[in-house]
C-alpha cells in the first residue's frame, strides 16, 4: 500500500497510519463545517463553519506534506491561515455592523431581495 | 492491488454518520443530541475499524484514534450546540485536536502556531464578537437563547447534502489515494536541504566531538559546501587550509522541520508572502471602515469636514 | 524572484497607488481628498502602461502572453469602471449632510474605496501571472475580498448590506470548496507549481489514461468553487442579489472583475488537469469535460430563463451575466485546440477576447442605471432599477438612452456590433472541438437573451416616457464622469466592431498555447533532493524542476 | 433542427480537414476579388447616399425639424441613387464583357485561421465589397426607383407625423434602402447576412412605427420572431458554406461550385457531398422567412400595421423578394441538389393557392393586398423552383411596380377615408371628386396582378412561369395548380376593386376619423387621418368639431406616384418584348449573371428556349394537353384571368345595384339586367355563399386556425417557456442565504456523484 505515511523519519513511537485515515477524518471534518454552514442560522457560527472547513483543508494539506515528503503543504497552511485570519477579521466586522443595523445575528432576517 | 476499502461499505458508513449529524443537530423540542453523535461516531469508528481490517499492518496508532476523535467530536458539538460561545470554545477544542494530529505528523511548527494563531488570536476575537453581538443570557436556561440558535434550518436536507459529498469525496480518495507518485522508498527529498546549513552540521559534529575545536566545514569549487548527502559525509579542514578530512554526518542530524518550513516559505514563495500581506493589510483597513461607528459632527464641524460648497450640489 | 518580479511591476504600481490614496484620504482637506479618484485613475493607467511596455519574462510556461493581455485588459477596463465609480461612496452624501443629515461614517469612505477598487484589480493581475496553486489562492482571496467590502459600503441602504452579506459569506463557502480542491490537486501531484502538477498529471494520463481520483475530486472542488467568481451554475444563487443590492457602479465593477480572474483562474487550472496530450487528442478528461459541458449548458440557460421574468434592470443584467459567463464556458470545453490552433478554433482565445467585449457593453448598460436616479414618494433618492424607468429615455435623454440600446442590442449579439464578433469565436471554438450540441444551446441561448434584451432596448427606444410616475420623477444626478464612460462603452461597441480585427489578434496572441511535456522530467525533478545551487534563495525556478 | 445538426456534423468532420476540402482549391487570392475586375467607384454610391440620407434625417430629428425636410431629402439622396444604380446598369451591359465586377469599399475583416498546404495562410475574408452584376443592377435600379417614388409618396402620407416621428421614419426608410443595397450588392455571405439582418431590423422599426398600437407591437414582434427562425436557417447555410468552401465571397464559392454542378450536370448527385446539398436546403430555410412563404408567411398579413408606404415598399415590392434574389443568386448551389428546387417549387406552389384563398375571404383591402403579395411570391418561387429564373426575376421586377401601385393607391384610400379598410364599407370611391386619378391607378394595378391579357406586364410575368412548369418535366400538376391560383387571383383582385371602387358612392370613416373628432383623446395625435385635416396644405378648411366626416383626396404627390407606378407597371411589358432571343430584357439580365441556369461566364449563346436538362431525368419537356405550352398558355391564361375577373364582377358588381339607395345610377345601368332586383342579388349571394364561399371559406378558416393555433401558438410557446421556466427557477432565488448555501453545496454533491461514478480505477 503506497499510501502509507511511516516514510523516512517518521516518529518511532507511532505506528503507520495510511494518508486515507487522515484524509478521511479532513473530508468528515470538511463535511461537518459544510452542513453546520447549511444549518446554522447564526451569522457568526456560520463563519465559524467555514473555519472549520479551512482548517479540514490545512490538515489534508499537512498530511499530503507529510506524504509527499516535502515542506509545500505546511506552507500552503501558512497562507490558508493569513487569509482565514484575514477573512475573519471583515467578516467579524461586518457581523457587527449587521447586528447594528437589525440587532440580530440571524442570517434569515437578511431577505429582503429575491425573485 | 485491491480497493482501500470496499466503497459500499464507505457509503454506508457515511450515512451511518450523516443520520448521526442530522439527529445531533439543534432542533425544536427534544433533539437528541447525545444518540445522534453517538450514532455519528459509531459512523466514523467504521470507516477506520474497516479500513483496520483490509490493513492490520499499518493500523494508526493510539494518538491518531485520540486526536480525530476529539477533532471530529468538538466539530459536531460546533455545529450543534445551540450556544455560540460553546461553539467557539468548541472549535477552540478542535484546532488543538488539530494541532494534535500535526505533531502526529511531524509538523510541529504548524502546530504549534495554528495553537497561537487560531486558537489564541482568531477564535478570542470570535468570542469577543459573540459575546459583544449577542444580548446577554440572564439565566442558564437553553430557553434564554436566540430561536435562530436553537432551531437549525433543513437539518435533513442540508446533512444529506454535505454528507453526499463526504461521501463522494472519500470516494474518490480512497480510488485515487493508492496511485499518488510517491518519493522512492528511503529517499527523503527533504534531506537536500541540510547543504543549505553548513552552519547547523558544523556545531552539530562539533558538539558530537566529531571534528575538533577549529575545523570547519569546507566550500568546494562551486562555492557550495563540500558535502555528500549519498554517502552523508562533509569535508572539513582547519583555517589554514592545511589539512583536510572527511567527516561522517550523524544519521539524526537533518533538517527540522521549523527549517525545512523556512526553506520553502522563503526559497519558494516570497511572492505569495508580499501577496499575504497585502492581503492582510487590505483586511484591516475592509475591518475598519466596516465597523466604524456612526459620530453625530456638530454643525460648525460639518464645513470643515466637507469643505465649502462641498454640500451644495 | 528577479525576473519575477520585473513581471510584476503593474502590481507592485498599483499596490504604491493604493498605498497613496489611503494617506491622501485622511487628509483634513477636502479638496486633497477629492484628489483621490484623479490618483488612482492616474496609478491604474500607468499600470495598464507598464504592463503593456514591460511584460517581463513569460509568465506561464503554457500561455506565455496570457498575463500582459489579461493586465491591459483590466487595467484598461478598470479605468472606464473607475470612471463609473468615481464619486460613488460620497457625493451625494456629502450633499446630505450638508443638508442636515446626520453624519454616517460609513459612507465616508472615498479613500478606501479607491484602495479596494485598485486591491481587487491588483488581484486580477496576479491571478493572471499566477504559478502556483498557493499564489493562485492568494491572488483570488485579493480579487475578491476588497469586493465584499465595497458591496457592503456602496451606499446607505439594507439592501446594500443584505447584498454584502449575501456575497461575503457565500464566497467564504466558494473560497473553502477551492482551497479544499487545491489541497487536493497537491496532494495528488506532490507539489504546488501549476507546471509541475501538469507534467505529473500528463504523465499519469499517458500511462494510464485516466486521472487520479484525489486529483479529478480537486479539480473538480477547484474549478467549481472558482465557478464562484465567474457565477457559473451551481455557484449563480448569489448574483442577482447582490447585483441588485449594490450601487450600479459597484455592480458594473463586480460583472467583470471576478469575472475576469474566475476565468483566468480556471483556465490556469484547466490547463494543469489537461489540455493539450494523451492518446485521445486534446480533450479534457472525460468527467471534467462532462461536468463543464453541462455547467455551461445550465449556466447558459438559467441565466437567460430567470432574465426573462424579471422586472428590474439589475436583476436582468446580473442573470444575463451569468448567462455570458455560460457563453465563455463554451470556449473553455472548447478549449484551445492542437498548438498553434488558428483562432476560430481557440477557444481560449475567444474567451479572452469576450471578455473584453462583455466588458465594454455591460459596463455601458450599468453606466447608464449609474448615471439616473428616482426619487420615491417619501422624498429620498434611489437607484434607478425598474425596467420602466427607461421607458422613453431615448426621448427623455437622449444619450444615456441610446446608450442604453446600443449596449442592449451589443450584448444581444445583433450582427455588426461588438457583441456578435465576440459570440462568434465561441461558435466556431466549439463547432471545432465538435461540440455541436453545445453550439446549438448556445444559439437557442441566444435567441432567448434576444428577448429581454430587445425590451430594453426597445422600452428605451419605442416607448413614450412615462409622464406620470408612481412617485417623483426620473433625475440625473450623477458625476458627469459616469455619462462619459458609458458614451466611451457605446462607441466602442460601435467603433470596436470595425477595429475588431486588431483586438482579435490581440486575443489569439494572448492565447497563444505551448504545451511541452517533457518525459520524466516531472516526476525526476519533484522525487530529486531540492537542488542546493548557490542562488536558491534568489530563483526559485531553479528548484521547481523546471526544465 | 437534428437533420441540420448531424448535416453539420458530417459537413465538419473536424474543422481541420477543411484544409482539403476548402483549400486545395485554395491559390485564394490574397486580396479580395482580385479574380474580378474592379466596378466604377460610382457603385460605392448606391449604398453611400441612403446612408447620407439616413444621417440627415438623424442630424434633422437632433435639430428638432417639423418641416417635410427630411422626406425631400431622403427623395433627393434615393434619386439620386437611383441615377447611380441607372449608371451602374450602363456599366454593366454597355461593354463588351457582361462579366461581373467588383466595387471594394473597404476591408471589414480577415480573420487568418490556419495555414494550408505550402503555408498559405487561410483566411476569412470578408470585405465592404459590392458584386456587380446584371442581376445585382436589376434588382437595384427598382429597389432605388421604387424606393424614391415611395419616399416621394410618403412625404405626404406621413405628413400628419412631422416631427420627431416623422424623421425616424425616414432615417428608418433610408436605412433599409441602405440595408437592402448591403443585401443585394454585398460580394460575399456576411454582408448579405449583414443586409439580410439590416432589412429584418428596418422592417421591425417600421411594422412596429405605430407603437402605441398594441397589434403594431405584436405584429412586429411577429415579424422578428418568424424571422429570426428563418434567418437561423440562412445562418447555419452561411457558415456550412464557409466550412464546405472555404470562402464566403462569390466569385471564389461560384468557382468552386463548379466541379459539383457539372456532376450534377450528369445527374451524378450521390457523388455530391451531403453536406454541399444540404446547403441550398438552409438557404432555402432563410429565404422561406424573409419572402413569407408557408409556413412561415403568417408574419406578412400583420406587417399591414405599418405605414402603408412602408407596406408598398419593404412587404410588397423589396424586402420580401430578398428570398427570391437569394434563391437565384445562388441557383448554381441549387441544381446541387436534387431535393432543393422540387422544394421551393412545391412550397411555392402551395402558398401560392393557399394565400389566394385566405385573400379570398379576407375583407380588409390591405390585408388582401398583403394574402395577394404573399401568394405571388409563392410564384416566384414555383418559377425558380420550375427552372425559370428569368420568369421569377421577370415577374419580381413587373409585381414590384404593380403591387407598390396597388398598396398605395389602398394606402391613398386609407388616408383619404380615416383609416376605413373595410371592402363592406366604401364603394364608388373612383366616382368621388379627387379620386379619379387613385381609381384608373387601381384599375391598372389590379388588371396586372390579375393578368389581364396583352395590356399588363403581370399577364407576361406569369405566364412564363406557367409555361414553364408545364415545360419542365414533372411539374405539370404544379402548372395546374398555379393555373387555378391565377384564376383566385383575378377574382379577389377584382372583388375588391369592384367593391370599392365602382358602384354606388358610399362609405363609412375609419376609425381614426372618430378619433379625431374626439378632441380630448391624445393618444391618436399621431394617426394619419389627425393632422391630415388640421394642417394639410390642401386641407379641407372645414372644422371637425361636429364630428362629420370628409374623405380629402389625395395630393399631387400622391397622385404623381400613382401615376407614374401605373405607366411604369404598363411600361413592364416592354421588358418582354425587347431582346426576344434572351426571353426578353430580364431574360438577358439573368442570362449573364448568376442566376442563369448555366455557370456564369460559361460563354453560353444566346438562343436557348430550353433550360439545360440538369434534374438528369433526361425526359423530354413537358407539354400543356398535347401543345406547346408557351405557344399555347397566352391563350389559356388569359382566359383564365378573365373568368377570374368575370365571376368577380358577377358577383360583387352585377348583383349589388339594387341594394344601393346612393346616387350611383350609372353604374347600376352597367352592371347589368336592372330586372335583377334585390331578391335577385340576394339569391345569387346566397348561393355564391353555399357553393363558392362556404368550402373556401372553411379553407381558409382552417388555414387561418393553423395561423392562430399552430403558427401563433408557436411563437407564444417560444416566448411563454422560458417565462415559465424562469418563474418556476426563480422560486429557487427566495433571498435566503441558507437556500443559496444550500443550492450550490447541494449542485457540488450532485456534480461530485456523478463523477465519483465516472472515475475509472
Amino acid at each position: 500500500m503506497s499510501a502509507i505515511l511511516a516514510q523516512a523519519d517518521y516518529p518511532a513511537l507511532m505506528s503507520a497510519p495510511t494518508l486515507f485515515h487522515y484524509l478521511v477524518v479532513s473530508a468528515f471534518m470538511f463535511g461537518l463545517g459544510l452542513v453546520g454552514f447549511l444549518t446554522r442560522r447564526n451569522l457568526i457560527i456560520m463563519f465559524l463553519c467555514t473555519e472549520l472547513m479551512f482548517q479540514a483543508a490545512g490538515l489534508a494539506l499537512v498530511a499530503f506534506s507529510r506524504f509527499h515528503l516535502n515542506h509545500t503543504g505546511e506552507t500552503f497552511v501558512i497562507f490558508v491561515l493569513t487569509v482565514a485570519a484575514a477573512e475573519a477579521a471583515m467578516a467579524l466586522a461586518l457581523v457587527v455592523l449587521l447586528f447594528r443595523r437589525k440587532e440580530t445575528l440571524d442570517a434569515e432576517r437578511w431577505e429582503e431581495m429575491r425573485g | 492491488m485491491g480497493p482501500l476499502i470496499n466503497p459500499w461499505l464507505l457509503y454506508g458508513l457515511c450515512a451511518v454518520g450523516a443520520a448521526g449529524v442530522a439527529l445531533a443537530l439543534p432542533r425544536r423540542g427534544v433533539s437528541p443530541q447525545v444518540v445522534g453523535a453517538g450514532v455519528g461516531g459509531a459512523g466514523l469508528l467504521g470507516v477506520f475499524a474497516a479500513l483496520g481490517v483490509s490493513n492490520a499492518a499499518h493500523l494508526p496508532n493510539l494518538h491518531f484514534y485520540l486526536f480525530s476523535a476529539i477533532a471530529l467530536g468538538s466539530a459536531l458539538r460546533v455545529i450543534t450546540h445551540p450556544r455560540p460561545v460553546y461553539a467557539a470554545l468548541f472549535f477552540v477544542l478542535t484546532i488543538l485536536a488539530s494541532c494534535g494530529l500535526y505533531i502526529v505528523l511531524g509538523a510541529e511548527f504548524m502546530g504549534f502556531a495554528l495553537v497561537i494563531v487560531y486558537a489564541g488570536a482568531i477564535l478570542i476575537t470570535y468570542l469577543f464578537v459573540i459575546m459583544l453581538a449577542t444580548q446577554a443570557p440572564t439565566a442558564d436556561r437553553v430557553d434564554a437563547l436566540s430561536e435562530y440558535d436553537r432551531v437549525s434550518r433543513e437539518p435533513l436536507v442540508a446533512t444529506i447534502v454535505g454528507f453526499l459529498m463526504v461521501g463522494a469525496l472519500t470516494g474518490m480518495m480512497a480510488r485515487g489515494v493508492g496511485t499518488i507518485p510517491a518519493p522512492a522508498p528511503g529517499a527523503d527529498p527533504r534531506a537536500g536541504l541540510l547543504m543549505m546549513l553548513p552552519g547547523k552540521v558544523e556545531r552539530e559534529l562539533r558538539e558530537r566531538a566529531l571534528i575538533g575545536r577549529d575545523d570547519v566545514i569546507l566550500t568546494a569549487s562551486d562555492g557550495l559546501p563540500a558535502m555528500d548527502l549519498a554517502a552523508r559525509t562533509v569535508r572539513v579542514g582547519s583555517p589554514g587550509g592545511a589539512e583536510q578530512r572527511t567527516a561522517p554526518i550523524p544519521a539524526d542530524v537533518r533538517v527540522s522541520n521549523v527549517e525545512g518550513l523556512a526553506f520553502e516559505l522563503i526559497a519558494n514563495h516570497p511572492g505569495a508572502i508580499e501577496i499575504a500581506g497585502v492581503i492582510l493589510l487590505m483586511a484591516m483597513l475592509g475591518a475598519v471602515v466596516l465597523a466604524r461607528k456612526k459620530v453625530d459632527l456638530d454643525e460648525h464641524e460639518r464645513p470643515a469636514a466637507f469643505g465649502p460648497g462641498g454640500g451644495h450640489p | 524572484m528577479i525576473q519575477k518580479i520585473q513581471s510584476l511591476w503593474p502590481e507592485i504600481v498599483l499596490f504604491a497607488t493604493a498605498c497613496v490614496v489611503m494617506v491622501v484620504g485622511i487628509s483634513p482637506s477636502v479638496a486633497v481628498r477629492r484628489s483621490c479618484g484623479v490618483i488612482a485613475g492616474l496609478g491604474l493607467a500607468l499600470a495598464g502602461l507598464v504592463a503593456i511596455d514591460w511584460p517581463g519574462p513569460a509568465s506561464s510556461v503554457v500561455w506565455p502572453a496570457l498575463a500582459p493581455y489579461v493586465k491591459v485588459l483590466v487595467a484598461g477596463v478598470g479605468v472606464l469602471l473607475l470612471l463609473v465609480l468615481a464619486g460613488l461612496p460620497d457625493r451625494e452624501y456629502e450633499a446630505a449632510v450638508a443638508h442636515g443629515q446626520r453624519y454616517d461614517p460609513i459612507r465616508a469612505n472615498r479613500a478606501e474605496f479607491y484602495a479596494f477598487f485598485l486591491f481587487s484589480i491588483m488581484g486580477v493581475m496576479l491571478v493572471s501571472g499566477a504559478e502556483d496553486l498557493i499564489w493562485l489562492f492568494l491572488a483570488l482571496e485579493l480579487t475578491s475580498l476588497p469586493t465584499y467590502i465595497m458591496v457592503a459600503i456602496s451606499s446607505s441602504r439594507n439592501r446594500s448590506l443584505e447584498a454584502g452579506v449575501k456575497y461575503f459569506f457565500l464566497g467564504a463557502l466558494g473560497a473553502a470548496l477551492f482551497l479544499y480542491g487545491f489541497a487536493l490537486l497537491y496532494g495528488a501531484t506532490g507539489s504546488t507549481n501549476l507546471e509541475t502538477i501538469r507534467q505529473v498529471i500528463a504523465q499519469q494520463r499517458l500511462g494510464s489514461e485516466a486521472v487520479n481520483g484525489v486529483a479529478l475530486a480537486g479539480a473538480l472542488l477547484a474549478v467549481i468553487g472558482v465557478g464562484f467568481k465567474i457565477a457559473a451554475v451551481p455557484m449563480h444563487f448569489y448574483t442577482a442579489d447582490v447585483y441588485q443590492g449594490a450601487a450600479s457602479p459597484v455592480t458594473a465593477f463586480l460583472a467583470f472583475v471576478p469575472k475576469t480572474a474566475g476565468f483566468v483562474a480556471l483556465i490556469l487550472l484547466l490547463t494543469t488537469i489537461g489540455w493539450g496530450y494523451g492518446p485521445s487528442g486534446q480533450s479534457l478528461p472525460e468527467p471534467i469535460r462532462t461536468v463543464l459541458w453541462v455547467i455551461a449548458a445550465m449556466t447558459m440557460t438559467v441565466g437567460n430563463v430567470l432574465a426573462v421574468v424579471q422586472s428590474s434592470v439589475k436583476r436582468v443584467l446580473a442573470y444575463s451575466s451569468i448567462a455570458h459567463s455560460g457563453y465563455m464556458l463554451v470556449g473553455l470545453v472548447a478549449g484551445p485546440g492542437p498548438a498553434g490552433a488558428p483562432f476560430a478554433r481557440n477557444g481560449i482565445a475567444a474567451i479572452l477576447f469576450y471578455l473584453l467585449c462583455y466588458g465594454v457593453m455591460n459596463l455601458g448598460a450599468f453606466a447608464v442605471m449609474a448615471s439616473l436616479e428616482r426619487r420615491s414618494r417619501s422624498g429620498a433618492t434611489e437607484e434607478a432599477d425598474s425596467i420602466d424607468d427607461l421607458r422613453g429615455l431615448c426621448t427623455t435623454r437622449p444619450m444615456l438612452g441610446w446608450i442604453m440600446v446600443v449596449s442592449a442590442v451589443g450584448l444581444l449579439g445583433m450582427p455588426p456590433l461588438l457583441g456578435f464578433f465576440g459570440k462568434l469565436p465561441l461558435f466556431t471554438s466549439g463547432i471545432g472541438a465538435g461540440e455541436i450540441p453545445l453550439v446549438v444551446v448556445l444559439g437557442i441561448n441566444s435567441a432567448i437573451a434576444a428577448y429581454y434584451y430587445l425590451r430594453l432596448a426597445a422600452l428605451a427606444l419605442l416607448e413614450d416616457p412615462d409622464v406620470t410616475p408612481v412617485g417623483g420623477g426620473l433625475s440625473e444626478n450623477a458625476p458627469p464622469g459616469r455619462k462619459f464612460a458609458g458614451f466611451i462603452c457605446a462607441a466602442a461597441v460601435i467603433g470596436l466592431s470595425a477595429l475588431a480585427w486588431p483586438l482579435i489578434n490581440l486575443a489569439d496572441g494572448a492565447a497563444k498555447y505551448e504545451p511541452r511535456l517533457t518525459p520524466g522530467s516531472a516526476v525526476s525533478a519533484r522525487e530529486a533532493p531540492i537542488v542546493p545551487s548557490a542562488d536558491a534563495l534568489t530563483e526559485p525556478r531553479a528548484a521547481s524542476g523546471r526544465p | 433542427m437534428s437533420d441540420v445538426t448531424t448535416g453539420i456534423l458530417t459537413a465538419l468532420g473536424g474543422v481541420g480537414t477543411l484544409a482539403a476540402s476548402g483549400g486545395d482549391a485554395a491559390a485564394h487570392a490574397p486580396a479580395s476579388g482580385g479574380a474580378l475586375p474592379a466596378a466604377s467607384p460610382l457603385v460605392l454610391l448606391i449604398p453611400l447616399l441612403p446612408l447620407l440620407g439616413c444621417v440627415l434625417c438623424g442630424l434633422c430629428a437632433a435639430a428638432g425639424v417639423r418641416t417635410k425636410l427630411p422626406a425631400w431629402l431622403t427623395v433627393a439622396c434615393l434619386g439620386a441613387a437611383f441615377v447611380a444604380a441607372l449608371k451602374m446598369l450602363g456599366d454593366a451591359t454597355g461593354g463588351p464583357g457582361t462579366h461581373a465586377t467588383i466595387a471594394h469599399a473597404f476591408d471589414w475583416f480577415r480573420i487568418e485561421w490556419g495555414k494550408g498546404p505550402g503555408g498559405v495562410s487561410r483566411e476569412l475574408v470578408a470585405n465592404f465589397s459590392f458584386y456587380v452584376d446584371t442581376l445585382t443592377c436589376l434588382w437595384m435600379l427598382f429597389v432605388t426607383g421604387l424606393a424614391t417614388l415611395i419616399g416621394l409618396y410618403a412625404s405626404e402620407y406621413m405628413a400628419g407625423e412631422r416631427g420627431p416621428g416623422y424623421c425616424r421614419f425616414f432615417a428608418a426608410f433610408n436605412l433599409f434602402v441602405l440595408s437592402m443595397s448591403c443585401l443585394v450588392m454585398g460580394d460575399n455571405l456576411l454582408l448579405l447576412y449583414l443586409g439580410w439582418e439590416g432589412v429584418g431590423l428596418c422592417s421591425y422599426l417600421l411594422i412596429g412605427y405605430f407603437y402605441q398600437k398594441p397589434s403594431a407591437v405584436a405584429a412586429a414582434k411577429k415579424a422578428f420572431i418568424m424571422n429570426r427562425i428563418g434567418d437561423l436557417g440562412l445562418a447555419l447555410g452561411i457558415m456550412l458554406t464557409f466550412v464546405k468552401f472555404g470562402t464566403v465571397e462569390y466569385a471564389e464559392l461560384f468557382e468552386r461550385i463548379r466541379p459539383f454542378v457539372e456532376l450534377a450536370r450528369h445527374g451524378r448527385f450521390d457523388e455530391i457531398p451531403f453536406s454541399v446539398q444540404l446547403i441550398p436546403l438552409l438557404f432555402t430555410v432563410g429565404a422561406f422567412g424573409k419572402s413569407a412563404q408557408l409556413p412561415l408567411y403568417v408574419w406578412l398579413p400583420d406587417a399591414m400595421e405599418g405605414p402603408t408606404p412602408v407596406s408598398a415598399l419593404i412587404h410588397a415590392a423589396t424586402m420580401v423578394t430578398a428570398g427570391v434574389y437569394l434563391v437565384a443568386r445562388f441557383i448554381p448551389f441549387y441544381v446541387c441538389s436534387d431535393l432543393a428546387l422540387p422544394v421551393v417549387a412545391w412550397v411555392g406552389t402551395l402558398t401560392a393557392l393557399t394565400a389566394a384563398t385566405i385573400g379570398m375571404a379576407q375583407f380588409d383591402i390591405k390585408r388582401i393586398m398583403a394574402y395577394s403579395t404573399v401568394s405571388q411570391l409563392g410564384y416566384m418561387f414555383a418559377g425558380l423552383g420550375v427552372l425559370t429564373s428569368t420568369g421569377a426575376a421577370f415577374h419580381v421586377f413587373t409585381h414590384a411596380f404593380f403591387k407598390a401601385l396597388l398598396f398605395l393607391s389602398c394606402g391613398a384610400v386609407m388616408h383619404g377615408f380615416g383609416g376605413q379598410l373595410d371592402l363592406r364599407k366604401l364603394s364608388g370611391v373612383r366616382k368621388m371628386p379627387g379620386w379619379g386619378i387613385v381609381g384608373v391607378c387601381m384599375l391598372v394595378g389590379c388588371l396586372n396582378l390579375s393578368g389581364f391579357p396583352l395590356l399588363t406586364s403581370g399577364f407576361f410575368s406569369k405566364d412564363m412561369i406557367l409555361a414553364q412548369a408545364f415545360t419542365t418535366p414533372g411539374f405539370a400538376a404544379i402548372g395546374w395548380i398555379l393555373l387555378l391560383t391565377a384564376g383566385l387571383t383575378a377574382y379577389y383582385t377584382f372583388r375588391v376593386y369592384f367593391r370599392v371602387f365602382e358602384g354606388p358612392s358610399q362609405f363609412e370613416p375609419g376609425d381614426e376619423a372618430h378619433a379625431h373628432a374626439d378632441p380630448g383623446d391624445q393618444a391618436h395625435a399621431h394617426a394619419p387621418a389627425g393632422h391630415a385635416h388640421g394642417g394639410h396644405e390642401h386641407g379641407h378648411g372645414q372644422g371637425h368639431g361636429d364630428g362629420h366626416f370628409h374623405p380629402h383626396a389625395p395630393g399631387w404627390a400622391i397622385n404623381t406616384v400613382l401615376a407614374v407606378l401605373a405607366v411604369c407597371s404598363t411600361a413592364a411589358i416592354g421588358a418582354y418584348f425587347i431582346d426576344r432571343d434572351h426571353h426578353g430584357w430580364v431574360g438577358r439580365m439573368v442570362d449573364s449573371s448568376t442566376a442563369a441556369w448555366e455557370a456564369p461566364g460559361a460563354g453560353h449563346s444566346g438562343a436557348h428556349a430550353e433550360p439545360p436538362a440538369e434534374t438528369g431525368h433526361g425526359a423530354a419537356p413537358g407539354t400543356f394537353l398535347g401543345m406547346d405550352p408557351h405557344a399555347v398558355m397566352y391563350y389559356v391564361s388569359a382566359v383564365v384571368a378573365l373568368v377570374g375577373i368575370g365571376a368577380a364582377w358577377w358577383l360583387h358588381l352585377a348583383g349589388r345595384t339594387a341594394a344601393a339607395t346612393s346616387r350611383a345610377d350609372g353604374l347600376l345601368a352597367a352592371a347589368g339586367p336592372v330586372a335583377r332586383g334585390a331578391q335577385g342579388k340576394w339569391f345569387v349571394d346566397e348561393v355564391y355563399d353555399a357553393l363558392v364561399v362556404t368550402p373556401l371559406w372553411v379553407l381558409a378558416h382552417v388555414f387561418h386556425l393553423l395561423d392562430k393555433l399552430l403558427i401563433d401558438g408557436l411563437v407564444n410557446l417560444a416566448g411563454w417557456v422560458p417565462r415559465g421556466a424562469g418563474r418556476t427557477a426563480s422560486t429557487g432565488q427566495n433571498g435566503l442565504l441558507h437556500s443559496y448555501a444550500l443550492g450550490m453545496a447541494g449542485g457540488l454533491a450532485i456534480v461530485l456523484v456523478v463523477a465519483l461514478f465516472m472515475v475509472k480505477n
